[in-house]
């Protein structure tokens, strides 16, 4: 085969995004582009998946060249990144009909796609980091183009991705002086000192990408002011796909990143407090897209805490929970995207009674929604009890943290179905029809994708998942129901504890919106979750608060520092200036002196020199 | 072949003198402008078969000691540009036809006598050739015949005498020390034997001897009341050539291919090169004067010029004659902008006149690019020079003279913003609202300038390895 | 070159060294423009002296006759501009006093 | 050698009293002196062609010069001269002094000269030098007089037009 094609899923979509924002302003012609460059690039994902391309072109010199690397992970990840493209893109044909900014969201939607399939391709870190940052602009162009308040988040996602992009940034280069070379591929550092920092500047910029704390402050915000299938696509599905291939690919393969390393416990501990704070917030979300935000949030901890385990069993929780949450999260802001655009709103105190009215919406929020709390069979469970195994044998405590996230994951997914889908329907919701079938049909696709991962977990789990790590397995296999009987129990436990806890909650509170309110406000939790709300605890307002701080501090050393340069040097200069116009006086007599005495001098110097 | 260059200006001197003077007097003009073109397209192929040939009766005929190297190319380049657009400018300034006649004369007499002073290798024929440069310019600057520009020219007159009086002293003891006045012999003998006291006499009356000539700053007494009240054509060419080749061109030349660049001589042009950077442009910041501002401003520049040449380097000499081409050209360009603006105003005192721009347009703009250039914005040609300079001094060490250097060159930008605002910015005054732009006399030569000044700063990359690099040696 | 050649170059060099003084003196205190180049003209008999001292000691009589010659020249071209630009200031000033062309300043 | 001293010292006091004089025309003549002691000098120490043409141009043409400069000047009347005597000699009293003084301080210093025997087959003739070896400075020669010649002009084109 012409290695070439691995050009094909960069420039295509890429094209076919500029072509989308050129084009005629008619919707049909850009619907057309991108539904048709959506499924080429599935097509080609299909294509190249399972084989091994290299692809090397000196560029820059310093050892900057454009190589692209296709083997299984990369693969997977194209194939995945490229079906979600899909079905979101034949989402937003109707979804986004009578929305503003037609062209401009399928254009950043398919240059997204064409940045991610770059980057993954990518084999050098600095082609990388241009496809990487290239992902940037079109994030901050696609949340830009939602409501009122969409430039100001879109600014704070800018702000917030671009930090850790200079981070990561300085580790590329770091990496590059520790290494000496910039190909991935060639890259295998022990974890000493200097690596240690590479190592964690990389991790900040890929966590980061997968949306993790305390990088996550963008995501909620986006959720309610950006275009919903953006929300579906990218922080969703394509980010994480995106964050936690290049956490992998530095934690396996460019760092020997072991389980006795102090990284390993730092990674895991970013995860465990992910998990647990992301879904301390998503408890009291009264809004079904912000819940959903931080539930995408929460599971990058899963994912985050079982890479970091270093283990192989983690590692494989990990890259499955991977796959399995862009499948779940994607469906669930799918689903999400049907209520609003059928309801007119995502406010769940004004939805209600809604599941009689969108059953196969009901059907779909369903399955997802238990997949995403881990009940048998479906993909969840089956990835979550892989974590599970890998925290326990790394340890309790973490352990713990993971198997309490499952337990307000459960609760909170029981009472955004309770407020959504069941009890009284509310007045403005007596006239909800369902979704058209171009929406149904990508959310029915996934669902039946969570099943399907669940039931025959061995499919992905060993084609997909366990090829990636190879001979490190030593040929165990993951596949099937998990070995350790007593983790499921305790599983089977939590979960009958958030049922009852919401049973418990609804018969307090009378209503299911309102069955975790006394969480919302226990004693001391309310207080935190006060000045959370008002966005205490979000790194970005703190740094603005901070950058407020300094510029205030800096106008006054301004002030100061400009007196002197305007009034000081000006007068000081000035006043040399009259001193030496002052000596020229017209009298060349004095001039002549001047002259002698200094030239005097300059033979002083002379003989001083000699 | 460069005996032409020095004998071609002369002999047509001679033939325009012949009787026959009604035709001669009209054909002077032309005859100064096309010889200086001529010199910069002979210039521009200076690797053609030219140079190498060696015409068969003038050569056995004079037997010249003259060398042409890529800095005296490079000189004779800048020489054949500013006599052009001074010839130019001088025809278009000076109405009467007798007059006319004499200041094209003078400008083919300077164009033998700076091309001689480029291709000497002689001590004594430099002098000689600095003197015929210096009569001239004395007669140019009392060209108008008043008050100030007599008390101008016998300044100049004053310290010249006494400059070539250091220079003479410099040339005996020079004689005495190494038994000749060749360049390359008493070059070999300074490198023979220590620098004992009586050499360092003789070396330092002839270096002082010219930093009078190039007003480096505690001599630089007679530039600025020179400059300021010789006619306007005159400044252009003193400002732009003249004072360049007789003072700072020997001095790099006597610098490099005589005295050797000794610790000691480059010690002292470090730190004449500071002084002179700052005190011009202190002094020039308060002026209101056009052209005296323009004066100081290239006092200033030429402490550049001396301080690249501190730094003892051969990419500090390269840099330093980058920058003495670069000044050539925006410091005439500049002068032609005060001329201009004195033509048609009638006027140089910066506080009476303002808002130009409207009605000079050419003339504003142009000024803007010299002055930017001046002040090192890049690209333009300037601040390539000026970087090559900085990095020229950091090289070798001397950070603090970089500093200089550098800091400097906000004054520069500074004063010449507020000479921007004053003159050309801002809105036009009642008294000055009838005014036109200069004729095409004064506007052609403006473009060409600042065309080079443009030019030279986006190709230097080009122009860097191919001229500039090799200047050093 | 021998001892006694030294201390003669020295002994030349001290009446030359004063003429020098006499002459700058002459420039720098004088009020009269044509003292002023009276002054000058001293400096130049003690650079001719000097050439002179030079060539006799060196052996490079020939060489210095030519030198001197030249310079003389150009000196009296020289001292005829500037009598002629002296000439042109009394006219107009009616007066020779160095003090009234002051007038160039700053 | 003796003869040097008596004479040096005759072209310093020259120079003094050029200095010194009270009348400017005095002082030209002084100048004029001054060349002819110096011409001396240069017939003893081998120079005669050099000489004769010192002779000549300075003591003669130069002094000419000045002489028409200062008749063309209307110099001042006697009473201004004697006015003014008082007050130049409060500025030049104590030259006399100075270059005495440091003609004694400058005697007692040995300054040694590195100085470099020529060549034996360096040219003697004083035509052959200026003809063959210096033929450049003898055309800047040439084009400075021509110089002079159009500075002339320039310069006293108004004079001779009134």
């Amino acid at each position: 085969m012409n290695i070439k094609i691995l050009f094909l899923p960069i420039l295509l979509p890429f094209l076919a995004g500029i072509l989308c924002i050129l084009g005629r302003k008619q919707r049909i012609f850009t619907e057309g582009i991108s539904l048709i460059a959506a499924a080429v690039n599935l097509f080609i994902a299909f294509v190249l998946f399972g084989k091994n391309l290299n692809f090397n072109l000196p560029w820059l010199g310093f050892g900057i060249d454009v190589s692209f690397r296709l083997y299984h992970f990369s693969a997977f990840i194209i194939l995945a990144a490229a079906g979600f493209g899909f079905l979101v893109t034949l989402y937003s044909l109707f979804f986004m009909r009578a929305k503003e900014h037609l062209g401009q969201f399928y254009a950043y939607l398919l240059i997204s796609l064409a940045f991610i399939n770059g980057a993954v391709l990518a084999d050098n870190l600095v082609v990388l980091l241009f496809f990487w940052e290239g992902l940037l602009m079109s994030l901050f162009g696609m949340i830009a183009i939602g409501n009122k308040n969409a430039f100001k988040t879109a600014t704070k996602a800018f702000v917030i991705n671009g930090v850790t992009d200079l981070c990561m940034m300085i580790g590329i280069v770091l990496t590059a002086h520790l290494a000496g070379t910039l190909t991935i591929s060639k890259i295998n550092l022990p974890l000493g000192l200097g690596a240690s920092l590479a190592f964690i500047l990389l991790m900040i910029g890929a966590i980061s990408k997968a949306g993790s704390m305390p990088f996550h402050s963008w995501i909620p915000d986006a959720a309610t002011d950006a275009p919903l299938p953006f929300m579906a696509l990218i922080p969703a599905a394509l980010e994480k796909l995106l964050g936690i291939y290049f956490l992998a690919r530095i934690s396996l393969d460019m760092f020997q990143l072991t389980h006795e390393s102090w990284l390993s416990v730092l990674l895991m501990t970013v995860g465990v407090i992910t998990i647990l704070l992301a879904v301390m917030m998503a408890l009291v979300q009264k809004d079904y897209k912000r819940l959903l935000s931080y539930h995408a949030i929460s599971q990058v901890g899963y994912m985050i805490l079982g890479i970091g385990t270093a283990i192989p069993v983690g590692i494989i929780g990990g890259l499955f929970h991977m796959i399995n949450h862009a499948m779940y999260k994607s469906c669930l802001f799918l689903t999400g995207g049907s209520v609003e655009k059928q309801a007119g709103t995502t406010n769940l105190e004004k939805l209600g009674g809604l599941g009689i009215k969108m059953p196969v919406t009901l059907i779909c929020f369903v399955i997802t929604a238990a997949s995403i709390s881990g009940v048998w069979p479906f993909n969840g469970f089956f990835s979550k009890e892989l974590v599970y195994d890998a925290a326990l044998e790394r340890g309790l405590l973490f352990y713990l943290c993971a198997i309490a996230g499952s337990f307000f994951t459960a609760a909170s997914f029981l009472k955004l179905g309770h407020a959504a889908f069941f009890g009284k329907a509310s007045s403005e919701n007596k006239q909800v029809k369902e979704a058209p079938l171009g929406m149904l049909v990508p959310m029915i696709v996934i669902a039946a994708g969570c099943i399907i991962f669940g039931v025959f977990n061995s499919l992905p789990l060993k084609h997909l998942i366990e090829p990636i790590l190879g001979a490190k397995l030593n040929g165990h296999h993951f596949a099937g129901m998990p070995g350790n009987i007593k983790l499921i129990i305790i599983s089977v436990i939590v979960l009958v504890a958030a049922i009852v806890n919401h049973i418990f909650g609804v018969l307090m509170k009378g209503s299911g919106l309102k069955a975790l309110d006394y969480i919302r406000y226990a004693p001391i939790l309310s207080g935190i979750y006060n000045k959370a709300e008002k966005r205490f605890f979000d790194p970005y307002e703190i740094g603005l608060k901070v950058v407020n701080l300094v510029s205030a501090l800096s106008w006054k050393i301004d002030r100061g520092v400009d007196w002197v340069y305007e009034k000081f040097s000006v007068k000081t200069v000035y006043a040399l200036s009259m001193q030496i116009r002052n000596l020229q006086n017209g009298n060349y007599s004095l001039y002549l002196g001047l002259s002698i005495v200094s030239a005097a001098l300059v033979f002083l110097l002379f003989f001083a020199g000699l | 072949m460069s005996h032409l260059l020095i004998l071609v200006p002369f002999c047509c001197v001679i033939i325009l003198n012949l009787p026959i003077r009604k035709v001669m007097r009209s054909l002077a003009p032309v005859a100064a402008i096309v010889l200086s073109l001529l010199q910069v397209l002979m210039v521009l192929c200076f690797d053609c078969h030219f140079w190498q040939t060696k015409f068969g009766i003038i050569g056995t005929f004079f037997k010249f000691n003259l060398v042409a190297d890529k800095l005296a190319i490079l000189m004779l380049l800048c020489i054949g540009i500013v006599s052009f657009v001074t010839a130019v400018i001088g025809r278009a300034l000076i109405k009467e036809r007798k007059e006319r006649f004499d200041f094209a004369s003078l400008i083919l007499i300077s164009l033998s006598a700076l091309n001689g002073i480029v291709l000497v290798r002689d001590i004594f024929s430099l002098y000689v050739f600095l003197e015929i440069a210096a009569v001239i310019s004395f007669i140019l600057i009392a060209f108008k015949t008043n008050i100030l520009a007599y008390e101008g020219a016998f300044k100049y007159i004053i310290f010249s005498a006494v400059a070539s009086i250091f220079l003479l002293c410099g040339t005996a003891l020079l004689l005495i020390t190494s038994g000749s006045t060749d360049f390359s012999q008493i070059n070999a003998s300074l490198t023979a034997q220590a620098f004992s006291p009586s050499i360092v006499l003789a070396v330092g009356l002839f270096l002082v001897g010219l930093f009078i000539k190039a007003g480096v700053v505690p001599f630089h007494w007679w530039l600025p009341d020179a400059y300021s009240e010789a006619p306007s054509p005159v400044s252009v060419y003193l400002a732009g050539i003249v004072t360049k080749a007789v003072g700072v061109y020997a001095l790099i030349r006597v610098a490099v291919s005589v005295f050797g660049m000794h610790k000691s001589i480059c010690a002292v042009f470090l730190l004449l090169g500071a002084i002179t950077i700052v005190a011009g442009a202190i002094a020039a910041i308060t002026q209101s004067d056009f052209k005296r501002m323009l004066s100081y401003s290239s006092i200033s520049q030429v402490g550049y010029i001396i301080l690249a040449l501190g730094s003892g380097t051969s990419l500090g000499v390269a840099a330093a004659c980058f920058h003495l081409f670069n000044h050539a050209i925006f410091k005439s360009l500049l002068f032609v902008n005060a001329a201009a603006v004195e033509q048609q105003t009638g006027t140089r005192d910066m506080d009476r006149v303002c808002g130009l721009s409207q009605r000079m347009p050419v003339t504003g703009l142009t000024s803007v690019l010299g002055s930017l250039s001046c002040a090192g914005i890049p690209p333009l040609a300037g601040f390539w020079s000026k970087l090559l300079i900085v990095i020229a001094l950091l090289s070798t060490g001397h950070f603090v003279y970089a500093a200089v250097a550098v800091l400097a060159s906000i004054i520069t930008l500074g004063y010449f913003l507020v000479m921007q605002r004053k003159v050309f910015f801002g809105k036009i005054s009642e008294e000055f609202i009838n005014i036109k732009e200069a004729g095409l006399g004064i506007v052609v030569p403006e473009i060409i300038l600042a065309a080079i000044t443009v030019g030279v700063g986006i190709f230097f990359p080009v122009i860097l390895n191919r001229f500039i690099l090799p200047l050093g040696g | 070159m021998s001892a006694s050649a030294v201390y003669l170059f020295w002994i030349f060099g001290i009446f030359i060294i004063m003429l020098f003084i006499i002459g700058l003196y002459c420039i720098l205190v004088t009020f009269n423009l044509i003292r002023a180049l009276i002054g000058v003209e001293i400096l130049i008999k003690a650079v001719t002296l000097l050439i002179i001292v030079a060539g006799y000691l060196s052996g490079h009589t020939a060489l210095t006759q030519s030198l001197v010659i030249t310079m003389i020249v150009i000196e009296a071209v020289v001292m005829t501009i500037a009598v002629g630009i002296v000439l042109g200031i009394h006219k107009q000033n009616k007066s020779l006093d160095v003090r009234k062309i002051r007038s160039l300043k700053g | 050698m003796h003869l040097n001293y008596i004479v040096l010292v005759a072209l310093v006091l020259a120079a003094l009293w050029t200095v010194m004089t009270r009348s400017l025309i005095r002082a030209a003549i002084g100048l004029a002196a001054t060349s002819a002691i110096l011409t001396i000098i240069m017939f003893r120490l081998n120079s005669p062609l050099a000489a004769v043409f010192e002779l000549s141009v300075c003591a003669g043409l130069i002094s000419v010069l000045f002489v028409s400069t200062i008749s063309l000047t209307q110099p001042l009347t006697k009473e201004e001269v004697l006015a003014h005597m008082k007050e130049r000699l409060g500025r030049f009293w104590f030259l006399p002094f100075l270059v005495v003084a440091i003609g004694l301080i400058l005697s007692f210093i040995q300054f040694k000269f590195n100085l470099k025997l020529p060549a034996p087959e360096v040219e003697k003739d004083v035509r052959a030098v200026l003809w063959n070896l210096r033929q450049l400075d003898l055309l800047g020669q040439i084009i400075i007089l021509i110089t002079g010649v159009f500075g002339v002009v320039i310069l006293f084109r108004e004079r001779l037009r009134k």
